[in-house]
């Protein structure tokens, strides 16, 4: 319906969503490159600040652990996460019967609020009375221990987000013609060739589609880390989004603050674009 | 009812031309078909009659009316898709009703339109069905109740036959013309079928690139085929074309062809005007069959003419095998000659 | 298109509706109503109620008591939102004592210096009133104290002929002992997470070994390097990086450890029916060092009046009947709160009632105070991660505190 | 031999999935003694004390209504003004519309904390600030995105020449939208209503930012801030776990096929 009149209808029904965006989304990430230029923090004369906050980024060494917390815990999560999710999708796929069964227990873990299901591991995690040293058989501190802490959050996401991702693999398994595979076995295919000659190249740009989403997710994790550590022991466990919320909301600095949220803007945008890119190649 | 006139109407989506300065007009209550390949934009031209499209440029008229700017649905016309588009939300009776609805009429009045039509197509007793129960020729009476329904100026048909299978193909076609003659509704109806073109139109449009190659009744495309492509793509089995050099030693052809050089014609012979026989002594043109293609009442011989392939009617009673060289014979004035680089027909 | 609109319509009167119910039935006050917010009160609300209901009667004015989140990171955080926001939805409320300089370099905190008398001056104890002056002048009135304590199982020690400790090295001594009959059980917990609690811990290390922020920082780093050595010593558990008030206060009460660091509240509950180990804990200062007096970290709550309050003056009287002996007195016997006022640990009633209480009145007059200073709060912040990567063996003593140091100047912190 | 194999994986990931959840409903049901120590792994005698204490003691009710509230009208609109612009982004084919859709993306792409700040300033200054209507006003901008891609899938699904029959028949672009375009959507509409609702229902740090009073404290904020000053009511905060996500797996579960269809939408069809 390219009509001019069309042109001008589809703009007018989409106008009140833009509107809104514009201010809850757009406006708010200008607003906040503009703060990031500026000196707004408690009892300090607010004035141009130029490019010095981004300056004082680069020689915080607090930033860069919070940088490198939140990069390891992008990869190893969404890696490991990726990997379950293929092998529950394979699963799922030969459900039989007990189909509805197995969705309803896998989409829980979807369900549950990040921050409950911090609490909840908070309590499994327990040094003493945690169900989870208790099965090993000796205290164990999980949260307290700096090289542990992390990869304790990072179980916790896993266990969170592998549900999402499996049933993102799943429809894409779904979508490949099932007589494809019948084909190769016809040809003599064991079932590990079908999969590696078949199933996996054609699901590769739903794995790529998943891979993508869930790095955008954990590059901005908040919730769950804060309520879990708090970003401690000694900031092992701290990410970018919440060591930007310590110097926006508890050093009320606005100005730095806000530098290191645009900072943190730049990365998962990066990861936007290439998101985007690839799913206008996938549509066409 | 109103007349359609295109005056130059232009079109095209990226390189694809779909209507490039194309005049006509369809008079009132006229059954007039585009006939053309596949895939080139034939759909278009009824989305631009229809107002979904505008044009880029040139004017279009309904009952004298200039159309620029007016919404499809103040356009009074009706379209049958290919797909039937029915509402797959309402029963029949709701999709039936749905044009009248939108024109504020209601209650009893409705009720008797949906009765009448649905009577008029069989399909009373299908009212309370989805179109999800329904086959594909039902759809189709669905699809053809709900233009018939609100008495537009005009009706619009989108390739309606192509999803159904031939027999029903066939019923369809007859109800199509039937309500034609019936009500005498300015039609314009687009297919690559040239057979349903045949059948239905009382004029055609062949199109290619988005120009109209020739315009004329059935009988005059048949006939009188503007230029070779027109020539093949009208009939079936299409005209065999051959290199005019290939018939040199026919007389008829060498006497037409009176000193014009034989590389620039070519000469079209319809299947139906060749007979094949056992190749006697000193006939005048020899071909080596190919192959033998039963059709029923008779069969269709493939035979190879210095190169060029032609098709031709077994005579009857004559007895050939792939392999053996045969004797073709047809009268004079069944040759066309087409000037081999335009493809123009010569007289 | 008007089907669209009507809907749109319908459900904007909808919003306004439910929300609107939301916000009625809760606790919107009157219109003319005095708003009073503090921290969750450990106890059963009453006590508090019958002394506003004292001065409602007494001023004819109704005043409206709401209690706020928990930990004091959360509270600060709503603070400063709604006081930067100048709001008026509440005239009284109680802060930590680390704010009042930051409330009233910002300009949120009435002057309160006419509202406290003479005799008053002198009865208060020296670190509250220091905590709750800035530039010169009174921003808020004292209303409990807290000071960081040793909690101990007496049994234990006496069954090995040991008196409580006044060094840490008489402590460290006191767990080898004891633990040599009950290896399972842990030395010595505290709070270690890396929050605001780990702050009060370490500087109380730290000025236990005589070093101090920004001077005598060698017995700094000493004191620091003693913190780790209980963990790395394995005198704590290595998970009192996550312990925080109540899990280290329950740890303890479960008879799982020796020593406990925590805030007087802990006795009640130590003391109290249903504890474990009712009848076998005592309390004492926390140990010092060699040649260095024990130090205990200044906590507790003060009083201060919102400057965009619409009732200044009234809000002030409430502040001040609160903030007054009689009332502290009440407090203190209902919860169990320690007084700012010396007096009252003289005063018969309270030492019969409470003996605990009264025997804490030296201890709580040497408690010191955290660094007053607006900029607190930011350097804490830097405290926090230093100290914790410190306790963590993460960090050398030294190292952490020319970070502090650093800190410290950058942010001009006294 | 295959089919025993699935079978156990599947039982496998059954467990793996429901395990943590089962554990804090246990614990949600102890007597308060039985969870200080782990000897007893499964209650002794089951309790309701929790669940009674989270009532009373926090105002939990109030946190569930916020949250229901907010989520529930949030969802409403982004369905709104998401339906509208899906529609017109799939059926009406303005010009640059892959651009916008890329935009579109890319904004739900943003880092909550990155407009945490401005947002706060913004809806302070609408005096929004402590309210319900301020949640629901954010939460509906930072669905949207969500929304009007689920929508833009669910309405391309709806083969063109429907569209182009109801305008031939007579509708306007809107009224194509109400009478036929919407009632076809209807599965579309209750899939990205429940992502959405989900959605708000987990959101976690506008709540904690833009409205820290109990007029317009969410339950996830709640959960968070539970442990009162001086105690760790661990019972009471598994209580409140299970409470706060009851409503969800429920509706997950109940409206599973719509969800997955939600789930799916964005990466598979494309």
């Amino acid at each position: 319906m390219k009509s001019h009149g069309a042109r001008l209808e589809a703009w007018a029904l989409m106008s009140p969503a833009l509107a809104l965006l514009g201010t809850i989304s757009a406006v708010p990430m200008l607003y906040v490159v503009w703060l990031s230029l500026g000196q707004r923090a408690m009892f300090r004369p607010p004035g141009f600040a130029g490019l010095d906050h981004y300056l004082r980024i680069a020689t915080d060494e607090r930033f860069w652990n919070a940088l490198g917390n939140t990069l390891y815990f992008a990869a190893f999560s969404v890696a490991l996460e990726l990997a379950l999710g293929l092998g529950i999708a394979l699963l799922l796929q030969r459900a039989g019967r007990a189909r509805a069964l197995v969705y309803g227990a896998v989409l829980v873990p979807w369900a549950i609020p990040s921050v409950v299901s911090a609490r909840m591991w908070e309590w499994m995690y327990h040094p003493e009375i945690g169900v989870l040293s208790y099965l090993l058989g000796q205290p164990v501190n999980w949260l307290g221990e700096p090289r542990l802490a992390l990869h304790a959050a990072i179980a916790m996401d896993v266990w969170k987000s592998t549900p999402f991702v499996a049933l993102l693999l799943l429809a894409g398994l779904q979508a490949i013609p099932r007589d494809l595979a019948r084909a190769a076995a016809v040809d003599g295919a064991g079932a590990w060739t079908v999969f590696r000659r078949i199933t996996l190249p054609l699901l590769a740009p739903v794995i790529l589609v998943a891979a993508v989403f869930r790095t955008i997710d954990a590059l901005r994790v908040f919730d769950a880390i804060y309520v879990l550590t708090g970003g401690g022991p000694a900031n092992s466990t701290e990410t970018l989004s919440i060591y930007a919320y310590r110097v926006l909301f508890q050093m009320l600095d606005f100005g730095y603050g806000s530098a290191l949220a645009v900072v943190m803007l730049a990365i998962t945008g990066i990861a936007a674009l290439a998101y985007a890119r690839l799913l206008r190649a996938q549509t066409g | 009812m109103a007349a359609i006139a295109f005056e130059r109407i232009g079109k095209r989506f990226g390189r694809a031309v779909v209507a490039d300065a194309l005049s006509l007009e369809v008079a009132d209550g006229e059954f007039f078909v585009f006939l053309g390949p596949s895939g080139c934009g034939k759909s278009t031209l009824l989305h631009i009659v229809a107002g979904i499209e505008p044009p880029d440029a040139g004017t279009l008229r309904i009952g004298g009316v200039d159309m620029r700017g007016v919404p499809p649905q103040r356009r009074d016309v009706a379209m049958v898709f290919q797909s039937y588009a029915l509402y797959p939300h309402l029963d029949v009776s709701g999709n039936l009703a749905f044009p009248l609805r939108n024109r504020g009429l209601a209650g009893a009045a409705l009720g008797a339109e949906v009765q009448r039509v649905a009577v008029a197509l069989g399909l009373d007793e299908l009212l309370e069905k989805r179109p999800g129960e329904l086959s594909g020729g039902q759809r189709q009476r669905v699809a053809l109740g709900r233009a018939l329904i609100r008495r537009p100026v005009a009706f619009l048909m989108d390739e309606p036959l192509s999803n159904l299978d031939a027999s029903l193909r066939l019923e369809i076609r007859e109800e199509i013309k039937r309500v034609h003659q019936a009500h005498r509704v300015t039609t314009v109806y687009v297919t690559h079928d040239q057979e349903e073109a045949m059948a239905l139109a009382d004029r055609i449009a062949v199109l290619r690139a988005g120009r109209i190659v020739q315009c004329d009744a059935p009988e005059a495309l048949y006939a009188r085929p503007a230029d070779s492509f027109v020539a093949r793509f009208v009939g079936t089995p299409p005209m065999n074309l051959l290199p005019a050099t290939a018939l040199a030693r026919h007389a008829a052809i060498t006497a037409h062809l009176s000193g014009r050089d034989p590389a620039t014609i070519t000469v079209g012979l319809r299947p139906h005007d060749v007979q094949a026989r056992i190749a006697g002594d000193g006939s005048s043109l020899q071909a080596r069959i190919v192959l033998l293609e039963p059709a029923g009442g008779f069969s269709w011989v493939i035979a190879e003419l210095d190169g060029a392939r032609i098709k031709a009617r077994l005579a009857d009673g004559a007895h050939l095998a792939p392999g053996v060289s045969a004797e073709l014979t047809f009268a004079a004035d069944a040759a066309y000659f087409f000037d081999a680089a335009s493809g123009r027909r010569l007289e | 298109m008007s089907a669209r609109r009507h809907a749109l319509r319908v459900l904007a009167g909808l919003a306004a509706a439910a929300l609107g119910a939301c916000h009625g039935r809760g606790s919107a006050p009157g219109r003319g109503a005095l708003v009073f917010r503090h921290p969750k009160l450990f106890g059963d609300p009453q006590p508090l109620d019958r002394l506003i209901g004292a001065f409602e009667r007494a001023h004819g004015v109704s005043v409206h008591r709401e209690t706020l989140p928990a930990s004091s990171d959360e509270q600060h955080l709503y603070y400063a939102i709604h006081l930067s926001a100048q709001t008026r939805e509440f005239d009284l409320f109680a802060l930590d004592t680390i704010w009042v300089a930051e409330f009233a370099e910002a300009g949120w905190l009435r002057d309160l210096t006419s509202l406290v008398a003479h005799t008053d001056e002198r009865d208060l104890y020296e670190a509250p009133l220091a905590s709750a002056r800035w530039r010169g002048r009174r921003y808020a009135l004292p209303w409990f104290l807290d000071a960081g304590l040793l909690f101990y199982r007496s049994d234990l020690l006496a069954a090995h002929g040991l008196a409580p400790p006044l060094t840490w090295n008489e402590l460290r001594h006191a767990v080898r002992r004891v633990r040599a009959n009950a290896p399972g059980l842990h030395g010595f917990v505290w709070q270690g997470k890396q929050y605001e609690g780990l702050v009060c811990n370490a500087l109380e290390f730290l000025w236990s070994h005589g070093g101090d922020l920004g001077a005598a920082t060698h017995a700094a780093a000493q004191g620091l390097g003693f913190m780790r050595e209980l963990v790395a010593g394995r005198l704590s558990p290595p998970y009192v990086t996550t312990l925080t008030e109540e899990p280290s206060r329950v740890l303890f009460g479960r008879g799982r450890a020796l020593f406990l660091r925590n805030w007087p509240y802990a006795w009640n509950l130590l003391a109290g029916a249903g504890s474990l180990v009712r009848g076998r804990v005592g309390v004492c200062a926390l140990p010092g060092s060699a040649g260095h007096a024990s130090a205990a970290t200044l906590g507790g709550w003060h009083l201060g009046v919102n400057a965009f309050s619409r009732r200044p003056a009234l809000a002030e009287r409430l502040a001040a009947h609160l903030a007054g002996a009689p009332a502290q007195k009440a407090l203190a016997l209902a919860y169990g709160y320690s007084p700012p006022r010396r007096s009252l640990y003289a005063d018969p009633e309270l030492t019969a009632a409470r003996p605990f209480l009264a025997s804490l009145g030296s201890l709580l007059d040497a408690a010191r105070p955290r660094p007053v200073s607006p900029n607190y709060v930011a350097l804490s912040q830097v405290l926090q991660s230093e100290f914790s990567a410190v306790l963590c063996g993460l960090r050398s003593p030294e190292t952490a505190l020319a970070a502090i140091e650093r800190a410290r100047l950058a942010l001009e912190v006294a | 031999m295959k089919r025993l194999g699935t079978a156990l994986g599947l039982a496998a990931v059954c467990a793996w999935s429901l395990a943590p959840f089962a554990w804090q409903l246990l614990t949600s049901v102890k007597p308060a003694a039985e969870l200080e120590a782990l000897p007893p792994l499964l209650p002794s005698a089951l309790t309701f004390a929790h669940y009674q204490a989270i009532f009373d003691g926090h105002p939990f009710a109030r946190l569930l209504l916020n949250s229901f509230a907010v989520s529930t009208f949030a969802t409403l609109i982004a369905l709104g003004l998401g339906s509208l612009a899906g529609f017109a982004l799939a059926k009406l084919r303005p010009p640059g519309r892959s651009a916008a859709l890329a935009a579109v993306v890319a904004l739900s792409m943003l880092p909550p904390v990155a407009t945490v700040s401005p947002l706060f300033l913004i809806i302070g200054a609408a005096g929004l600030r402590d309210t319900l209507a301020g949640l629901v006003l954010v939460y509906s901008g930072f669905a949207l995105p969500l929304a009007v891609w689920l929508m833009a899938q669910f309405f391309r699904a709806v083969p063109d020449e429907i569209y182009i029959a109801a305008r031939v028949d007579g509708c306007s672009a809107a009224g194509a939208f109400a009478r036929v375009m919407l009632p076809l959507a209807v599965p579309g509409l209750v899939a990205t209503g429940l992502l959405v609702f989900v959605f708000c229902w987990n959101e976690f740090l506008y709540a904690l930012t833009l409205a820290s009073s109990i007029d317009a404290r969410t339950v996830p904020v709640g959960i968070a801030l539970f442990a009162g000053i001086h105690e760790v009511p661990w019972g009471e905060i598994a209580a409140g776990s299970v409470v706060a996500t009851a409503p969800l797996v429920l509706l997950a579960v109940a409206f599973q096929r719509r969800v997955l269809e939600g789930l799916t939408a964005g990466a598979v069809k494309g």
